[in-house]
């Protein structure tokens, strides 16, 4: 990596001795948090002040010098890992006068590829959250770190030989972690460090085990197969490392640029005329590669919603339909051994037919994968990649993931040792037994006989509460810390920020309790030096390495593991049908809050599942005839119940797409302590609280959960639902999930609108712009063609629909970038939520088994905007660069522009919504403003952005390249699919984009031209099977 | 000299009842309008009185409130941001239209029956027209700011403002229409005040009416250039009455939205306006004729020509519902077939029908001379027409808002207390002023009655003229 | 019977005219104009002395105007770039070195009253030296310049572009305590932006934005 | 001017524009007439010239239709032409409702001050109407300069049905 970041804002910094006000070298005696927070106070202080009294306001400068490095109010950005789950994306974090601001993807990393993920870039609000636990705690009360290391070493001393010391972390790729613990474990003869995850793939593992000798995860490489199946697998959503996974997915299916072609050589106007000279030759057919994408699943996911075909599948029978695929294959393959007669799956045979001869066709370049945490399902789906010719092909298993490496044997175990007393200490990082495990409240009444129980979690979870000694582990933001999230790639972790109080890195807490002792720093440098170094060429001088490694964020070497064998062809066929096991209950994780970690995230919970659409809440999801059956409707609430007792009561949601006999439910709520949420939200006459009758965001559904097989079991069969006759209204921000309107009130003849327009690959290939409804409105004249010319720079987007997930990052981006307010369940049921990017997701086709189409959907800065002709006061008023701007100042709030708004994207301010949390505000964006009630705001194409680029620009003299401006939704975007620029340059992105046969403006009839285009969806499926 | 209740010599006019019952000298009409004003007020009054008093109180709490917190404590969402607040403002726009237009077009008409109820009908206009003009103020998101409508210089380079905007033409309607018919009511109101202050010749009334009848003397050359003045100002209101809804009806015909976007609003909304304003002058009426005795000055002949007014504009607008189904279905546009579809039967198609029944189906029954006769059926009526007026505006505005083009934003609408405490404070607001009206200012133009007395069919004029000659 | 109307028309004026008199007399300006404003600073620095008779340049210490939105206080650390030496008035430390060497002895550090403030801040004792009690702290300067909410102003943009300093603060070099010299009301934006648009900045063409979005976002 | 008046009230408007016609026609100079409501053709037996309020109203109509006009066209076109939905910068239509009702405005109020002007009328203007005109009586003020027969006069107006006549020496104000 030679070439120099260039982002928006600023250069990353080169070594770290350069920026002041870090811990480790603190430049000026003193100089803490305070300093640092006061001088960032200066920026806030801007919005909050007004009205016509002049009260005095101060400007606290920081102490330090102004270095080089640091400039107040000049935003630089730093290369870092995140540390949201232990998929290990690389990061840019955006500092600005010593507070980091905004979590963007790094565009070098070889993982993550630019993108990042919600969580990711929420990250912020859980760095400056009040109840983030700042120093550590025992017996429950705040405690010095020398005190509660004292206590801890004199109860460890008083372990006897025999005691068993146990660590439980989270699947951690973090070599100084691993190190630390291993070190640490080293003096208790039965010490041991179990990975558990709350969402396990240990099966994944287990199954390599048997196949291939060794517990494995292998590194799935989605962008090299042209033809993907997957079994329940959600990789767009929440599966093992969906940013990756989604990068790689796109890259696979992205299509190529071409133009119209035309008979007579007319124009498609518009934008389209000026890049039409530099565009590649007008072609009739190519062959553009896309891989195409099957998947099979019980519940409704994201991925599901992106596949080209997809079948609903029971749970029980995804190993069945797995033993057809494998035995057709196999056949394929000339490979022998299906002698055990299966039952036949509800799947239709000539469906497994076509699928088998695809793969087989495509062997080398297939993929095969499984979500199921089932050893027998997932050795079968071992067995037919091999058959596939996918291992080192699409599956790398000798640069393997080592993102999830939880065992949930050992989880077993160890909750059988809490229950035999046999532990004599235990240290819990990270993870939350007690809330997220199977037989949680048995653990909870076990751990009270443990003699002594630390807990490093970050704030007071279910275990830290049981536990002796809480000892918070600092902040990704603000620690040293690394990861080794594929074997060979080693990402560092920078702190952004000096500490907000007294936590301590858990890398540093491991080496003073195994008495080593060292600062996070000097431990991570070590560990980088004696394990990663070594393993490398490139670099001889170990400091430049390290260097290097701090400015880039990541290093690459050379994997330090052995290669596997195959261990031969010999399958356990799944015989078993579904059939008879009644309802099954399916626990999933939410892709808004992936685990439990994330539940004290506001904006994480106010972001609305990609294919629900609902906030704050989990339920449990029945599909339309199920609900049908047992009378339930939205919103009512359900008890379901298990044969063995446990009961659980959460809303009913109704999901097309689901499979019949499935309910569906989110773990990772009913989190202790989301008490906290219950006023959120604006406080009013008829304001409801945003948490639950449980007085908790949603419900914890871990209960469900059970061991069985040496697995965690993530399905449940013989489910009992019934209805409570109580009511809980879901928050969701989507009323009218179908693209057809009702049935009741459609017109004679009418057809589903083309909002969303989508074709299939064949009809592409035969005509680039195949999907459009009618022919292109744009080319027709205006009616004042001299009025607006628009010489400048001309502000355009474009998003391509294909590569599109619908994963909602761009709307934590944007919320973060432009102070978008949280404002609590009860607002958002009230359809008032503030998102001003959003995701429309539509169904199409049958009621019960829809495709699914996402369309992100923002402010289309429209040419002929019809909010502008209505704002009395000239608030909303285009620019001379094509935006419509919204001026604060001006807006009266009539709402008039909102209402005349066509595409609904304009949000009110319908109350001062909350921002007293003075800790909280420090993730505010200094450089947008914080509207005021009675304000209307709407996406601004990252204005503040446009600004800076042109200033900065122009500061340093150099023309504005395309690409040196990027809107906040673009970067974070995992696919790609968001382009935006200066259409009037002809040679840019974003007028290739605009040219593209594929663009369509959505409600282009109403000729308001819209500045966003969108890049048709093209589904790799024959219309019937992909529900076009 | 003749009688005042001369019978039409003349068999091309044939036999009307008198527009003034009950033989009444000038004397008589002096002292039987000015009277409710002298005397102690009646209990009924009194209750009256205190009822709306307590609705007005509800209001301005409410909006204080509202004011106070933000325009949450509505029902409103990011889909339908117009709800309760502009339904209220154009219903009592509406209602302010049959002022002016009786006062103004009846007189260029020359119908003289319009004298018993102008005055009780202008004072309607400008109540009505203060309760309109509160909801745009208050349904914005910062009301302190509302003076920013106005074009005046300023210190931001200077900034204008849009005139493109409906909302900008609609400011600047309801001011011009409040403020001409505020002057309308009170040029008409000047030979009146005159009779009062010289009635009595002491008291703070006597003074305020000294003052307010800027020394009127009844001469013949003041007379003279009011009476050109007066019909100047008539044939001023005149247009402007119809500009005034047109303007309203602009703010949604100009817009995008289906269901808004029509050219048949501009008359659809004149008719309605007028419609509504029949209803409720025919609702005030019969209730002041009950209350305050006035049962000779607005007679059966008055009730019965609003009647067949109202069911007239009732048909007009009943016409215009149809015309909009059918060019909905013969547009061939989609998004506006669904409109319609959508309120006749979708989530808000009660509301629908009850606009449909009440100001289509019920004012039918006034075909009938029975019923047109009958005060009570009357009343009922016009009560109808007034709910369905209510639920037409709202219709327009919610059903079409809250499912537009794009179906991810469809959404609901329910209005909370707050919003219905505030309808019923711009009631109280209405009755409140309406009250104190009837209590301070002669419900009924004098010197305009007095001017027809002598004229049923005013053959006698002729015949005077005709002797002197 | 012409009286009422003179008699109303000279009231009229006449009250009128009284406003515009008081308005201007009492130096009554429209609400949000604070121009003018000179409040009290916890140190009576003088940009007079600094910018006119030391012919400091303001950008040595609001050194980020050239490359940040904001010009940037300075640090108690930049201003100890001199006051690490200069300790009090010249006359006074000429007068102290005098009789220092008069007296044939180290001259000792005189400190005034106003640069006391300054080392109180740093956390510095009576020799300049890192003091055992007193940690340092950042100096609460009272802020000047004041924009309405959702406004942002970038001094990068302008710095670079060729306006100066002085042409918004005024004349700062010349004033003992800083008070906003301009009115800093939109117009006054809107006009100057419109006037280099027309005339350029110094000979120099420029483009200046019209567009609300280049100061409210 | 300070005149001797004979002022006589009648009960009934026809009688006192019958008296009013037969006066002039006698040759005696009616002042003026009092009545509680205008009197049809009352203009004309006193030999009134059409009014030039007309005018008035029409000039103010026309004021506030051009000055709106200008105002609209400047303010979005010239003085700061600012891009609202694309439209034009000045175009008539979206002009015409503000030019109408500032047309209406100014016409209304103009014509309405400019009667109140003419006809001297102000607040807190001291009148000593005759009595009862502004209830039920028409008095009708005849010069009763001594030149005039004043007995016949008298005589006359009895006849015709006059139920009062009083004489006063008064301040008559006279119109334009």
């Amino acid at each position: 990596m030679t070439a120099p970041h260039d982002t928006t804002t600023a250069k990353y910094w080169k070594s770290p001795a350069a920026r002041a006000g870090l811990r480790e070298e603190p430049p000026l005696p003193g100089v803490n948090r305070r300093g640092f927070l006061e001088a960032a106070g200066f920026a806030t202080s801007l919005v909050a002040l007004g009205g016509c009294q002049r009260a005095p306001t101060t400007i606290v400068p920081a102490l330090t010098n102004d270095t080089d490095n640091v400039r107040p109010g000049r935003a630089r950005s730093f290369a870092t890992t995140c540390g949201g789950c232990a998929a290990g994306c690389g990061m840019l974090a955006t500092v600005r006068d010593g507070r980091p601001l905004k979590m963007e993807g790094m565009p070098e990393h070889p993982l993550s590829r630019g993108g990042l993920c919600a969580v990711g870039q929420a990250q912020v609000m859980e760095l400056y959250d009040q109840e983030r636990l700042r120093g550590p705690l025992a017996a429950g009360k705040a405690a010095t770190w020398s005190e509660v290391d004292a206590r801890i070493a004199a109860a460890l001393a008083k372990i006897p030989a025999s005691g068993a010391v146990r660590v439980v972390t989270t699947s951690t790729s973090s070599p100084t972690l691993r190190r630390a613990i291993a070190a640490f474990l080293k003096r208790f003869p039965d010490g041991r460090h179990v990975e558990a995850d709350s969402v396990s793939v240990s099966a994944i593992l287990d199954a390599h085990a048997a196949t291939h000798g060794a517990r494995r995860l292998p590194r799935y490489r989605f962008d090299k197969a042209n033809v993907i199946v997957s079994f329940g697998a959600d990789f767009l959503g929440t599966w093992i490392s969906p940013v990756e996974f989604a990068a790689a997915w796109k890259s696979g299916r992205a299509l190529p640029h071409r133009e119209v072609v035309h008979e007579h050589g007319a124009e498609a106007g518009g934008a389209a005329d000026a890049s039409n000279a530099h565009a590649p030759a007008k072609t009739g057919r190519t062959d553009a590669a896309m891989s195409h994408h099957v998947q099979f699943e019980s519940r409704m996911t994201l991925t599901g919603s992106n596949a080209d075909v997809r079948h609903r599948l029971h749970p029980g029978e995804m190993g069945l339909v797995l033993s057809h695929l494998l035995h057709r294959v196999a056949r394929l393959a000339g490979e022998s051994g299906s002698p055990t007669p299966l039952a036949s799956p509800s799947i239709s045979a000539a469906v497994l037919d076509a699928l088998a001869s695809r793969l087989w066709e495509n062997r080398g370049k297939a993929l095969v994968v499984c979500g199921a945490n089932d050893v027998p399902t997932q050795t079968l789906v071992n067995h037919l990649s091999q058959l596939l010719d996918a291992y080192g092909n699409t599956l790398d298993v000798d640069r393997p993931s080592q993102q999830l490496r939880g065992d949930d044997r050992e989880t077993e175990a160890l909750a059988e040792e809490l229950a035999s007393g046999k532990v004599a200490a235990l240290f819990v990082a990270d993870i939350d037994l007690v809330h997220d495990f199977p037989g949680g409240e048995a653990i909870a009444k076990d751990l009270s006989r443990v003699p002594l129980v630390v807990s490093l979690a970050t704030r007071m979870d279910d275990t830290s509460a049981a536990s002796r000694f809480v000892c918070p582990d600092e902040h990704p933001l603000a620690s040293w810390g690394d990861a080794e999230p594929i074997a060979g790639l080693f990402s560092l972790r920078q702190p952004m920020m000096q500490p907000l109080g007294n936590a301590r890195s858990a890398i540093e807490s491991f080496a003073a309790w195994s008495g080593s002792g060292g600062t996070v720093l000097s431990l991570v440098r070590a560990t980088w030096k004696e394990v990663a170094f070594p393993r490398q060429a490139k670099e001889t001088d170990f400091t430049r390495f390290w260097d290097r490694a701090v400015h880039d964020g990541f290093v690459e070497v050379d994997a330090d593991i052995e290669k596997l064998a195959y261990r031969g062809f010999d399958p356990q066929y799944v015989a078993a049908a579904a059939t008879g096991k009644g309802v099954a209950v399916v626990l999933h994780p939410q892709i808004a809050i992936p685990s439990s970690r994330h539940a004290h995230n506001p904006w994480l919970q106010e972001l609305p599942d990609p294919i629900t659409k609902i906030t704050w809440d989990n339920c449990v999801t029945l599909s339309p005839r199920l609900a049908r059956e047992l009378g339930v409707a939205d919103n009512d609430v359900v008890s379901l119940k298990i044969g063995d007792g446990v009961v659980l009561e959460l809303p009913a949601f109704i999901q097309p797409g689901q499979h019949d006999d499935v309910a569906a439910i989110a773990l990772g709520y009913g989190v202790r302590g989301t008490d906290r949420f219950a006023r959120v939200g604006p406080q009013w006459l008829e304001g409801r609280s945003t948490v639950g009758v449980n007085g908790l965001v949603g419900v914890n559904a871990a209960p469900l959960l059970r061991f069985g097989g040496g697995v965690v079991q993530y399905v449940r069969d013989n489910v009992q639902i019934a209805k409570t006759g109580r009511r809980h209204t879901l928050a969701t921000t989507q009323l009218h999930d179908h693209i057809e309107v009702p049935a009741n009130v459609a017109p004679p003849g009418s057809k589903p609108r083309d909002i969303v327009q989508e074709t299939t690959l064949d009809e592409y290939h035969q005509n680039p712009a195949a999907g459009a409804p009618h022919a292109h409105h744009a080319a027709e004249g205006e009616l004042w063609p001299d009025d607006h010319p628009y010489n400048g720079h001309r502000w355009g987007m474009a998003i391509d629909l294909n590569a599109c997930s619908g994963c909602s990052a761009c709307l934590i981006a944007c919320q973060a970038e432009n102070n978008v307010p949280v404002v609590g369940r009860d607002e958002v049921a009230r359809h008032r939520e503030m998102h001003w990017i959003r995701i429309d997701r539509y169904y199409t086709g049958d009621d019960d088994d829809p495709a699914v189409v996402h369309q992100p959907m923002m402010c289309q800065h429209c040419a002929n905007a019809p909010c502008e002709t209505v704002c009395p006061v000239l608030a909303t008023v285009h620019s001379s660069e094509g935006l419509n701007q919204q001026v604060y100042n001006r807006c009266v709030g009539t709402r008039y522009c909102a209402n005349n708004c066509p595409y609904k994207v304009r949000r009110f301010n319908w109350f001062d919504y909350v921002h007293d949390d003075a800790l909280a505000n420090l993730a505010l964006n200094p450089d947008v403003t914080v509207r005021m009630r009675g304000i209307m705001e709407k996406c601004s194409l990252c204005v503040k952005r446009i600004q800076e680029g042109k200033i900065e620009a122009r500061r340093l003299g150099i023309p504005l390249a395309d690409g040196a401006i990027r809107t906040a939704c673009q970067q974070s975007c995992p696919t790609n699919a968001i382009v935006f620029g200066d259409v009037n340059d002809a040679d840019s992105a974003i007028a290739r984009a605009m040219s593209d046969a594929r663009r369509y403006s959505v409600l282009e009839e109403l000729n308001v031209r819209p500045s966003i285009g969108y890049l048709r969806k093209v589904r790799n499926a024959t219309r019937e099977e992909g529900d076009v | 000299m003749s009688s005042p209740h001369h019978e039409p010599s003349s068999a091309l006019y044939p036999p009307e009842p008198p527009l003034i019952a009950g033989h009444k000298s000038l004397g008589d009409v002096t002292r039987e309008i000015c009277q409710p004003l002298e005397g102690r007020p009646t209990r009924l009054w009194w209750i009256g009185f205190i009822v709306a008093a307590s609705a007005l109180l509800l209001g301005v709490v409410s909006v204080t409130y509202q004011i106070a917190t933000g325009i949450g404590v509505w029902g409103l969402n990011k889909t339908v941001g117009w709800g309760f607040d502009i339904t209220n403002f154009v219903f009592w726009v509406g209602i302010g239209h049959a002022g002016t237009l009786i006062s103004a077009v009846l007189f260029l008409f020359r119908q003289k029956w319009r004298t018993s109820v102008n005055r009780a009908a202008e004072a309607m206009t400008l109540f009505a027209v203060m309760c309109a003009g509160i909801f745009p103020l208050i349904h914005m998101g910062r009301p302190w700011l509302a003076y920013w409508f106005a074009p005046y210089p300023n210190l931001r380079g200077p900034l204008w403002i849009n005139f493109k905007s409906p909302l900008v033409w609609d400011f600047f309607a309801i001011s011009t229409y409040f403020l001409v018919s505020a002057l309308f009511w009170y040029f008409g109101l000047i030979p009146d005040l005159a009779t009062i202050r010289d009635r009595n010749r002491r008291g703070l009334r006597t003074k305020i009416c000294r003052a307010l009848s800027l020394g009127w003397n009844g001469s013949a050359r003041t007379w003279h250039r009011y009476e050109t003045v007066y019909l100047l100002l008539a044939g001023l209101a005149t247009p402007l009455v119809f500009s005034v809804h047109t303007i309203v009806s602009m703010d949604f015909a100009t817009s995008v939205i289906p269901g808004w976007h029509t050219t048949i609003f501009p008359p659809y909304f004149v008719a309605g306006a007028i419609f509504s304003g029949l209803a409720m002058v025919l609702t005030l009426m019969l209730v002041a004729r009950k209350t305050m005795r006035l049962e000779h000055y607005i007679t059966a002949r008055h009730v019965d020509t609003m009647c067949k007014l109202m069911l007239s504009m009732g048909c007009v607008v009943g016409l215009a519902y149809g015309t909009e189904f059918f060019i909905a279905f013969y547009s061939g546009n989609p998004y506006e077939q669904f409109v319609f579809l959508n309120r006749a039967a979708g989530p808000f198609a009660p509301a629908y029908w009850t606009m449909v029944i009440c100001n289509v189906v019920i004012p039918q029954v006034l075909w009938l001379k029975p019923v047109r006769s009958n005060f009570a059926a009357v009343f009922v009526v016009s009560i109808f027409v007034n709910i369905g007026m209510w639920f037409e505006r709202f219709v327009i505005i919610v059903t079409s808002l809250h499912r537009d083009y794009l179906p991810s934003s469809w959404a609901t609408y329910f209005p909370t207390i707050i919003e219905v405490a505030t309808l019923i404070g711009s009631f109280g607001l209405f009755f409140t002023c309406f009250l104190l009206f009837c209590r301070f200012v002669p419900v009924i133009a004098m010197a305009e009655v007095k001017g027809v007395l002598h004229a049923p069919g005013h053959r006698s004029d002729v015949a005077q003229k005709g002797e002197a000659a | 019977m012409r009286q009422p109307y003179l008699t109303t028309a000279l009231v009229v004026g006449l009250l009128f005219g009284g406003v515009l008199l008081a308005g201007s007399a009492l130096r009554l300006r429209l609400p949000g104009n604070h121009q003018g404003y000179a409040p009290e600073q916890p140190i009576a620095f003088s940009h007079r002395l600094h910018a006119d008779e030391l012919q400091i340049h303001c950008q040595y210490c609001h050194s980020a105007a050239g490359e940040s939105r904001h010009a940037g206080i300075p640090s108690g650390e930049a201003c100890m770039r001199c006051h690490k030496f200069v300790t009090a008035p010249f006359g006074a430390m000429q007068t102290e070195a005098q009789a220092a060497d008069a007296e044939k002895r180290k001259p000792r550090t005189i400190v005034s009253d106003e640069l006391r403030k300054l080392y109180d801040a740093m956390g510095l004792d009576d020799n300049l030296e890192p003091s055992a009690t007193q940690k340092p702290r950042p100096i609460p300067w009272v802020r000047v310049h004041n924009l309405p909410d959702f406004v942002y102003f970038d001094h990068r943009a302008h710095v670079n572009a060729g306006v100066t300093c002085q042409h918004c603060h005024g004349p700062v070099e010349s004033m003992q305590t800083v008070e906003q010299f301009s009115t800093l009301s939109m117009g006054w934006c809107v006009n100057c932006h419109r006037d280099a648009a027309a005339n350029g900045i110094q000979g120099k063409a420029v483009s200046p934005s019209l567009d609300c979005a280049a100061c409210h976002y | 001017m300070s005149e001797r008046t004979i002022l006589a009230s009648f009960a009934d408007e026809h009688d006192a524009l019958d008296v009013v016609r037969t006066l002039r026609a006698a040759g005696y100079r009616v002042r003026d007439v009092y009545s509680p409501h205008a009197i049809h053709g009352m203009d004309e037996a006193l030999g009134l010239r059409p009014t030039r309020l007309t005018w008035v109203c029409f000039v103010c109509g026309a004021v506030g239709l051009f000055a709106a006009l200008w105002l609209q066209n400047w303010a979005n076109a010239i003085d700061w032409p600012i891009n609202v939905g694309g439209k034009p910068w000045n175009s008539l239509p979206a002009e015409a409702p503000v030019a109408f009702e500032m047309l209406v405005l100014l016409a209304a109020f103009g014509s309405v001050l400019a009667c109140l002007a003419v006809c001297r009328l102000y607040p807190g203007k001291r009148v000593a109407a005759a009595a009862r005109v502004t209830d039920d009586r028409y008095a009708v003020a005849v010069d009763a300069s001594p030149a005039l027969p004043r007995g016949e006069l008298r005589r006359l107006l009895s006849e015709k049905g006059a139920v009062e006549i009083v004489e006063q020496l008064s301040a008559v104000e006279e119109g334009r």
